[in-house]
């Protein structure tokens, strides 16, 4: 894929964005950024975390 | 239009917002009636530092024994005021020196607003947008004897012609904290009333407790849960502690009971206001589209570093860029000795928010570095959130305190869970060793705490 | 097996793991054959900062004059002396207090490998795993008159019995210029001789050149490029700087040339090792599977943090974690007056790797704080790499350097950029500020800077 070739550098997130993203198994590469210079910070990863548990309610999985 | 922005008052906030208007293109005038730099560098941060940097070198020159360094000393409180001016004129003579370089007009004389796009000072200036940056006043409460001579307020404190043998100090917030510090040194008789019944409600306990405790050994008496009735001439101060009337003696009284917005100039604006000041959003913005309102006169935070932070989100919000004020990593500092520092929420309110958290502590008594000072009073704590362990706050009591406690200030902001400063290579021997110290208690995994 | 993990050495690598592997569940014994806490807190860190504590009670009681504190002072050297020997002590006890509280047995004496799973002391002992933390010593050169009396190393040094007229110190590294700064504020004579053409190599030639101006203006000689041939009786030091032979009479010579690695007990494993010391990989393994070695012994870089965290990394690497050691965000820090500390790149090193960078520099004499304490001397010195801002060093010389540098070692640590750091509400007035200011410097918005 040509994903792969481009792969981007590990984007730039909070400590604890990482961390929560980590658990949720959740690609940071996914999410933007609202934090100084574009880094993830919490608020967005639990943003993102909202939608995707709003789209995937009905069969949701635990990770 | 004759400008792009004006700003109204030249205090920390308006100098700054100023400053970065001028770097994003605006042309730019800051009007100001008294001078440049505003309570910060004339009347507040500025000239109440250099009085506790004396009550540091007086400090350090007691505690030099200890260290074989046997010392005499006598202070001339003219040359500690002089010495105050210097720092203060140079200061300002900076921030004048500032709006020259940026090319911003200083507009000077009390500023009135006739319109929303209009203000008069000696004539009439247009502009496009305002910043009302007004800053704060002295609170004088309404107290039988406010006006006898000998009651003064921190303008007049920082004039120090002589030291008082005896002063009540009246309120210990941080100001009322720091002058007491200033004048024990000095060999001031100190002797606080206040009427809540905690030290600084704003920390834990334990903190003010330790913070008491310092406050005794150094025989400055303190009477919490007391309210002032009345000054008569002599000066008797006549306070009341849980019912019981009770009357001291002394020649100086100072008031440091709070501050209060400075509204002024702006009755033909009709702006929207709340109790405290001015209200704006968090782009700074009031009621008025072209019109912001930043620092002290917001009545928000009452701290320099805010003023100037609010001065920066207020000028690219009006550069046309989206910028959002986060006042969650505020770190605050008070002066005395030692020094005490906080950012974020205390245990308290971390236990309320999280239900959950995570308690780190370190005493200066096992940190090397304080060991090799001679200071051995004080200790840090962290607190974090239980899940993830995420750093939402850092009290410190101790030497360098002020300085450590942006440790803190970086961890809230940047979202660091406790790993991230207990994995952070410090220094041996500093100060801030102890932050990582109290990361590693807070993770369950101390090493140097007993 | 009698313990799960015996640790060859008590210095700060070797008492923290032993710490740390006792949390995390294991048997562990250290073998010590001095006292406790090794060279860092009996003959290094800790002793060499109650001295310049020392020196900055001096220099504080002479700058007190320009604050209208008028001081006269003496100094009773024993007495200084009896005070380092007290915290030294007090540290020490710590230590031991420590080792009980972990249930970490303490073997006195000299050990000595046996096999790898064996080492000698008093008697044998056996474990699973092995820390080899033994440290360094004292390099002396084979220069003529090295063993002259009046001829010392630090370690004897810091046992100062009185205070010399003149001394000449070959070495300019950290050790030198510690000692450069308490001999001269004790009021001896100071003449520095060093074979490198620029003082602090590792640092950029800015601060560097800034240093040397605060050594002249302390009448302290240095004498750069410069070689000593010999030393004579007298005492008489002959060097030779750029062909001409010079002669400096003195009483004390002081030899800080460098350490090397402490390698002994060892010979019976045959580890990899090189010039020097012994050979680790980024877990602090050794070539021998059950052995590590951590701190000074590995010839790495020589100090108590990196010590300490490499027997972190250790402990956990023996508990089954993986756990690399990051070396990219070590501190330095020179307890001189002012202050010096840098952490990442400097500037050079920075332009080499990334080729554009961006520098942002603050002056103290621009920093209210520094003003409020009379020190004005130095500046903050951000580097980032300029595509994306990210901060990769930070040096500072200035009072409280080694406090504020810590922001340097978060930044470069959580890779942050000049946004983050610039962004970070800093308290007023602080030294820490001028980390702000320099990275709205370096982004070309600068705020109190002309
Ligand atoms: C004793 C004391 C110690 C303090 N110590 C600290 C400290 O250590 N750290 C800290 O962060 N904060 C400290 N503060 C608080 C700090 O001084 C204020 O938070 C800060 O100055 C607020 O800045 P500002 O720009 O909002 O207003 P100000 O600094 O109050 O400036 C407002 C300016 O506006 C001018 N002005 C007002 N109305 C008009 C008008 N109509 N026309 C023209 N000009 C006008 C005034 O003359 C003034 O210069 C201290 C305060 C005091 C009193
Ligand atoms: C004058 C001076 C000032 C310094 N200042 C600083 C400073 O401010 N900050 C800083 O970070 N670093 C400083 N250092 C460096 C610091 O002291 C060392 O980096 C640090 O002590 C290394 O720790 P370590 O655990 O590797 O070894 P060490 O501290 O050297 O400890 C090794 C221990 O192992 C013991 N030992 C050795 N062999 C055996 C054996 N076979 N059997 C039993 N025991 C044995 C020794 O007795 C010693 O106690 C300074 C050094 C000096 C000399």
């Amino acid at each position: 894929e040509q994903q792969q070739t481009l792969k981007p550098t590990k984007p730039r997130a909070t400590p604890v964005a990482r961390k929560i993203a980590k658990e949720h198994g959740i690609d940071l590469t996914q999410i933007k950024g609202s934090g100084p210079s574009g880094r993830i910070q919490r608020k967005d990863v639990e943003e993102y975390l909202k939608n995707l548990q709003q789209r995937k309610l009905p069969t949701q999985e635990e990770p | 239009m004759d400008y792009d922005v004006i700003v109204l008052g030249g205090g920390p906030g308006g100098y700054t917002a100023a400053i970065r208007l001028s770097e994003l293109g605006k042309k730019v005038a800051v009007v100001e009636e008294d001078s440049l730099g505003g309570t910060c560098l004339n009347r507040g941060c500025i000239p109440t530092k250099v009085y506790s940097h004396a009550t540091e070198l007086i400090n350090a020159i007691k505690d030099a024994k200890d260290f074989g360094i046997m010392a005499q000393y006598t202070v001339d409180i003219v040359k500690l005021r002089q010495k105050k001016e210097r720092v203060v004129k140079r200061l300002v003579g900076g921030v004048g020196y500032l709006m020259n370089l940026h090319h911003v007009d200083v507009i000077k004389g009390r500023g009135r607003f006739v319109d929303e796009n209009t203000i008069e000072v000696d004539k009439r200036y247009t502009a496009e947008n305002f910043i009302i940056a007004t800053g704060s006043k002295v609170f004088l409460p309404p107290i039988e004897g406010i006006n006898l001579e000998g009651v003064i307020t921190s303008d007049k404190a920082l004039e120090l012609e002589r030291i008082p043998e005896k002063i009540v100090i009246i309120g210990a917030g941080i100001i009322g904290l720091e002058f007491a510090n200033i004048y024990s040194a000095l060999g001031s008789k100190v002797v606080i009333i206040e009427m809540l019944p905690q030290l600084l409600p704003m920390l834990d306990r334990d903190i003010a407790d330790t913070m008491e405790k310092i406050l005794r050994h150094k025989k400055i008496e303190l009477h919490l849960s007391s309210k002032v009735e009345k000054i008569e001439e002599g000066l008797k101060v006549v306070y009341t502690t849980e019912g019981n009337t009770q009357v001291v003696e002394c020649d100086t009284v100072l008031v440091a009971v709070g501050r209060v917005a400075n509204v002024n100039g702006i009755e033909a604006l009709n702006l929207d206001m709340d109790k405290k000041g001015i209200k704006v959003d968090s782009h700074m913005k009031t009621s008025i589209k072209n019109i912001y309102a930043i620092g002290d006169v917001t009545g928000g935070i009452q701290l320099a570093h805010v003023a100037s932070y609010q001065g920066i989100v207020a000028a690219h919000n009006i550069a046309g860029e989206e910028k959002e004020a986060d006042l969650n990593a505020v770190p605050n500092c008070l002066y005395t000795s030692p020094e005490i520092a906080w950012v974020g929420l205390n245990e308290v309110q971390a236990r309320e928010k999280f239900g959950d958290v995570k308690i780190g502590t370190f005493p200066y008594t096992a940190l090397g570095r304080a060991m090799t000072m001679g200071q051995n009073d004080g200790f840090v704590k962290i607190i974090a959130e239980a899940k993830y362990n995420r750093v939402v706050g850092m009290e410190i009591i101790g030497a360098g305190a002020t300085e450590i406690i942006h440790e803190g200030v970086l961890a809230v902001k940047e979202e660091f869970t406790l790993e991230e400063l207990a994995d952070a290579i410090h220094a041996h021997p500093t100060l801030s060793e102890s932050v990582k110290e109290a990361a590693e208690d807070a993770l369950g995994m101390p090493i140097n705490k007993g």
